[in-house]
């Protein structure tokens, strides 16, 4: 079945032996209590789902942290990204308050879009997040739409848009890349290939199994990166960043992954279209193990550190729990509320200045 | 007659009808290795093998038109959209080919074809995941649109449509799904454009299809408590529309509340209005009342959803209002 | 004031907007060098340049989400359709993303953009170009849908669209842009939700929008020689709705036919009905009587297509129905 | 502006040198005769538009006529194609009757849609034509999928798909092709690349000019061939059919034509978007004037045949246009007619008999 080995083999990837700086240990560490908090976060998510706390669907982050974790460290907070409906990870990564995330998952008042969102979509105007998008491939053109809003305003902003191997069949996959690759807009497609479509594995859905390389139907940039591997994924991004920043041109990087869940709630983690030595050998390759591996080899992490980092992580998501609980739902009133606003742009803005 | 679910039924269904007719396939996202998102396929990639039944990349446009194409040169082709919110994609295969094509070719090519799949809300899937498209399919000269509401229709009303030489839209629904009831053992159809008088009463019409079937069923329950019986016309085929039974129940009811899953503007209910409004003038002693889901994109919110809902309270109030009882 | 034809009311709208606020910028197929399938961007990429005044590929889909992103951080999108028919592709995009952006978000995104274009028939396009859309997105919560039928309502609607902070939807006539009507030299707005009364009468009330306001204007002028006289109700916007407007007029004329470019099955028409049988229930003398398109995709033979549309002498004929004197 | 020379070189082409053989002059007979009705019958078309015989939108052939009749020359009887509106050209290559195409276009009774379908609609059961689409990209996936059916039924047909060279940048096509090639059909997706989608050059659409490339995202067959010479458009399509039949493999094939009138007849042919210079430069490759070059240069064409030909030609389009004016518009009855068949599929088909 598996076509390729678990690992992309192409990533850099700091040597084991350099010495570890402090500078490199803080971000190590960043790196480390980002993906655990998104993994601690999601399991409590799956309990919360089986008590009836989330309802309606919901698809877990559990294996990919490291491709939220490597892409969003390396953004400005100006910056902007998009993402689908598997965006917990995404919206811890990029700054939502675990109490936002986990608030909206349980229908309140106080989660990042006051309830009305839910799993699927999350949105944070604050931290230029803008949404998990259900319809499959749907967010590839607002994409595009954002960068094209970044050149227009004359910035040098990016957007990250992440989305799954299964979207890049779909016909706005092609029209959105074709469109930011023509007008060289600054937007990173970020494939989270994670090997299936729900039960379709890529090589059931795409005539070509190395997807990235439909990047050059644009002429596009593009690299196969180890997704598991969060400085792999920090250095790609890194490289993609500064292209878009300075030059303004898109790059399209395949990040390959694995989820150690089932597609979403309802599915099992094994059995009817991938098998269980197959999520075995994916296991290995845990991001938060591998980080955790990497860092203990060059003396930056203790099992004590690890330790208190995960009780203290813990804490912080029974605190997300807990405030979810007694946040109120919203009040019937908001069942006809944000169909429109009220505003028209009254005043114009002949000087561009961007609001 | 065995009790079986509106999945089993539906199930039935696509299995006798492949049976019968090579010509007929399943084609769409998860239909065959995942046995169907909603599991309505079971066993048919089994049975019939990968080429009856067709695993898809997610493009609805896409598979859509293929269906179309395979229909065009003499095949059947079922075509299952894992929910409606994602035909939303298709709609131009759907209404730019699949309806237009017998009139643009002056009647060279029907479109045999089934386009099926579960239809409006469930519990808590959002705004893009919970919407009801029969008002948007039913606009549609050259389309058929039918909801059924029980397994039995559901079995019946799904092989004829695959019989049907015409695009034949199903709308199902999730909530249905486990639903059960009784199923005859034999075969059978429910022809398309039939209504069935689910329930006979003397003071109001109901008028309703698809799921809100049960609602309807529950709000007679629960008025007859207090006096008051409603005839229940179940259209099972929004097209073609079965005018006559919808006029006749309402000459004797002398009311009408019609009662739809989804958006008020311009929905079904509003054609279902206008006619009876028309056929009915001297007869209605108060006017048509509708029951629709709030006027708003689907909340998540638990509270807010349920609000949302055109659901029993709202139907029996409807009927109150149009007793003058309230 | 000057007189000018309703493209080139559309184009000042356009010129005038994309002056007062830099973050307006036009996009669509064939808008800048082109100058516009149908001209009504004349001129605008010489003055605004190609950032503002944006050629897409052949793209719907893509180019109105492209819209609906830059609509989400600060700008003010116009996306052209070069005409409807074809925005059929992008249903996606306006009705999951702009339309629904603000709901789901809980507030924090709104789309303040414009989609626009022409739409429905015009003569002979056949069946897959001449399609009026505006009953399905009037459907959706969270658009708004205009249909200006003068050159004075097409700049003044057109304006009103692009300073308004929601999706709104622009239905121009193809059949229009040719047309001339008085448009004042200084600015002026149509506000949206507002109809007009286009003409005053008082045995029946005619309701309609879009280019069908010639079409119920003409007629108005031929019953009037026979004694007939009709208020003609534009109602500008599709929604918001002037339910207002239509209520007090037909408790005026106690008659009331609708007039509508597209099909009749859930049409808007279908709305205007249910909502004057609702509000107008003690005041109607005869039910209310629609006119529509034939229901049938539009044909190509000259003779069948004009058979197929929603004239001038239909119209009439349903207006001497509701005087009961036919 | 022009990025390319106006005759792509890389396509095969007999050698001046080799002797004719009358087979060979049967052949290149039968295809001048094909593309000159198609010129003849477009120039009629023009000017029964500008009298009002033909109503709507129509969109001339002329210029292309080497890839309909270089393609379709090669089909079997019982092969399928299915184009755009730009479909009067195909539908006489596919042999349709000048009269029937004639007859749709001035909306009469006879016509091959029985006057409901018009110039962009032209539709032929017995000749397998599957209709002229109007919306740009849609009938890529219709055609794909009647080359599921024809993999289906165990078939040994193709379909042949036309395309303009702006509908690659349509999702539809990226669906189209991904499937055609994942499930490997029979299916010829040709490209008309006459350089504009009405006013915009290909170079301002699609972010590659060599658009043939973009099959390689499908890892499927591709080529790019001189389409004003009909030699080489047959020697493309021998080829690609083959693979077709023998191993129901798909091609892309993207044909370098253009068009020498505007894109329809409300459009100028130079002036706006592309000048007059260049249409002149490509005038000089008329397939018409090449194919009888080619013909004169090995003695079997003299300008006899050739003035007789066209004489006859001129009175078959005559021919054609009396007919269709003496054809009845179709009775108003026709117009609730074709909504639906009234019929069903009784008696079912467990013996995969294929009708
Ligand atoms: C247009 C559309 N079709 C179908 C679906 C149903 N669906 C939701 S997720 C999914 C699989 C997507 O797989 P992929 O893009 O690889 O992302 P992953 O779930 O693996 O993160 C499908 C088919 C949808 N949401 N949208
Ligand atoms: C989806 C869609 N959008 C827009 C149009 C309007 N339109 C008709 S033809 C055309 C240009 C197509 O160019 P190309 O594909 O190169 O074909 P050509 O006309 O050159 O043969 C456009 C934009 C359409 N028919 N369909
Ligand atoms: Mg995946
Ligand atoms: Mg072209």
């Amino acid at each position: 079945m598996a076509k390729r080995t678990p690992a992309a083999k192409t990533s850099p990837k700091p040597a084991a032996s350099a010495p570890a700086g402090d500078a490199e240990r803080t971000l190590h560490l960043t790196l480390l209590r980002s993906m655990l908090l998104q993994r601690r976060f999601e399991e409590r998510c799956a309990e919360a789902y089986a008590i009836g706390r989330i309802g309606g669907f919901c698809h877990l982050y559990i294996g990919q942290e490291a491709v939220s974790t490597g892409t969003l460290s390396h953004l400005r907070p100006d910056d902007y990204m998009i993402t689908t409906y598997r965006d917990h990870g995404q919206a811890l990564a990029r700054g939502i308050t675990p109490r936002a995330v986990m608030a909206e998952l349980f229908g309140r008042i106080d989660g990042c879009a006051g309830g009305k969102g839910g799993s699927m979509h999350m949105f944070d105007k604050a931290t230029g997040f803008l949404g998990g998008h259900g319809i499959v491939g749907g967010h590839l053109p607002i994409a595009t739409g954002v960068g094209f809003a970044i050149k227009y305003r004359g910035g040098d902003q990016v957007i990250c848009c992440f989305f799954g191997e299964a979207a890049v069949n779909n016909g706005a996959f092609h029209e959105a890349l074709n469109m930011a690759a023509l007008w060289k807009l600054p937007v990173l497609f970020i494939i989270e290939n994670n090997r299936y479509g729900m039960g379709t594995s890529v090589e059931r859905a795409s005539a070509i199994n190395d997807i990235y390389e439909r990047a050059a139907s644009y002429s596009m940039h593009r690299a196969m990166v180890d997704g598991q591997d969060v400085l792999a994924v920090r250095s790609a991004i890194e490289e993609a960043v500064g292209r878009a920043r300075t030059d303004q041109s898109p790059t399209l990087l395949e990040m390959r992954t694995y989820r150690f869940m089932g597609h979403s709630m309802s599915d099992a983690a094994s059995g009817t279209y991938r098998s269980k030595a197959e999520l075995d050998e994916y296991l290995k390759r845990d991001p938060i193990a591998l980080l955790r591996a990497h860092m203990e080899a060059r003396g930056t992490l203790t099992e004590q550190v690890m330790q208190d980092m995960d009780t203290e992580i813990k804490a912080i998501v029974q605190d997300a729990w807990d405030f979810a609980e007694a946040s109120p739902e919203p009040p019937l009133e908001a069942l006809m509320e944000h169909v429109y606003v009220d505003t028209t742009s009254d005043t114009g803005n002949t000087a561009g200045a961007w609001s | 007659m065995a009790i079986i679910t509106y999945r089993d039924a539906l199930n039935q269904a696509l299995r006798e009808e492949m049976q019968r007719d090579a010509r007929v396939f399943l084609m769409g996202e998860e239909v065959g290795v995942y046995q169907g998102a909603y599991k309505v396929s079971k066993g048919l990639l089994q049975e019939f093998g990968e080429m009856r039944v067709v695993d898809t990349p997610i493009t609805e446009l896409g598979f859509a038109g293929v269906g179309v194409g395979a229909a065009m040169v003499g095949l059947r082709p079922i075509i299952e959209f894992m929910t409606w919110n994602f035909a939303l994609l298709a709609m131009d295969q759907v209404v730019n080919a699949a309806a237009k094509m017998l009139y643009m070719s002056g009647g060279q090519f029907n479109i045999p074809m089934v386009f099926r799949g579960p239809n409006g809300a469930a519990l808590q899937l959002g705004a893009q995941h919970s919407q009801a498209w029969e008002s948007w399919l039913a606009h549609i000269p050259g389309l058929k649109v039918v909801a059924p509401g029980t397994p039995y229709d559901a079995k019946g009303l799904l092989k004829a449509a695959i019989r049907d030489d015409n695009p034949v839209c199903v709308l199902e629904g999730e909530m249905l799904y486990n639903n059960k009831g009784e199923v005859p053992d034999g075969e059978y159809i429910v022809p398309l454009g039939v209504a069935d008088l689910k329930r006979v009463g003397e003071h109001c019409t109901i008028v309703t299809w698809g799921k809100q079937v049960l609602v309807a069923m529950a709000a007679a329950d629960q008025l007859a408590k207090d006096g008051i019986t409603v005839d229940v016309v179940d259209l099972r085929s929004i097209r073609p529309l079965d005018e006559r039974a919808i006029i006749d129940s309402v000459r004797k009811t002398n009311r009408c509340v019609v009662l739809e899953e989804g958006w008020y503007f311009a929905g079904v209910g509003a054609q279902i209005t206008d006619l009876v409004q028309r056929e009915c003038f001297d007869d209605l002693d108060s006017p048509v009342i509708r029951v629709t889901q709030a006027d708003a994109p689907m909340p998540y919110a638990k509270g807010l959803e349920k609000a949302a809902k055109a659901d029993m309270p709202k139907t029996i109030a409807a009927v109150r209002r149009a007793l003058y009882l309230d």
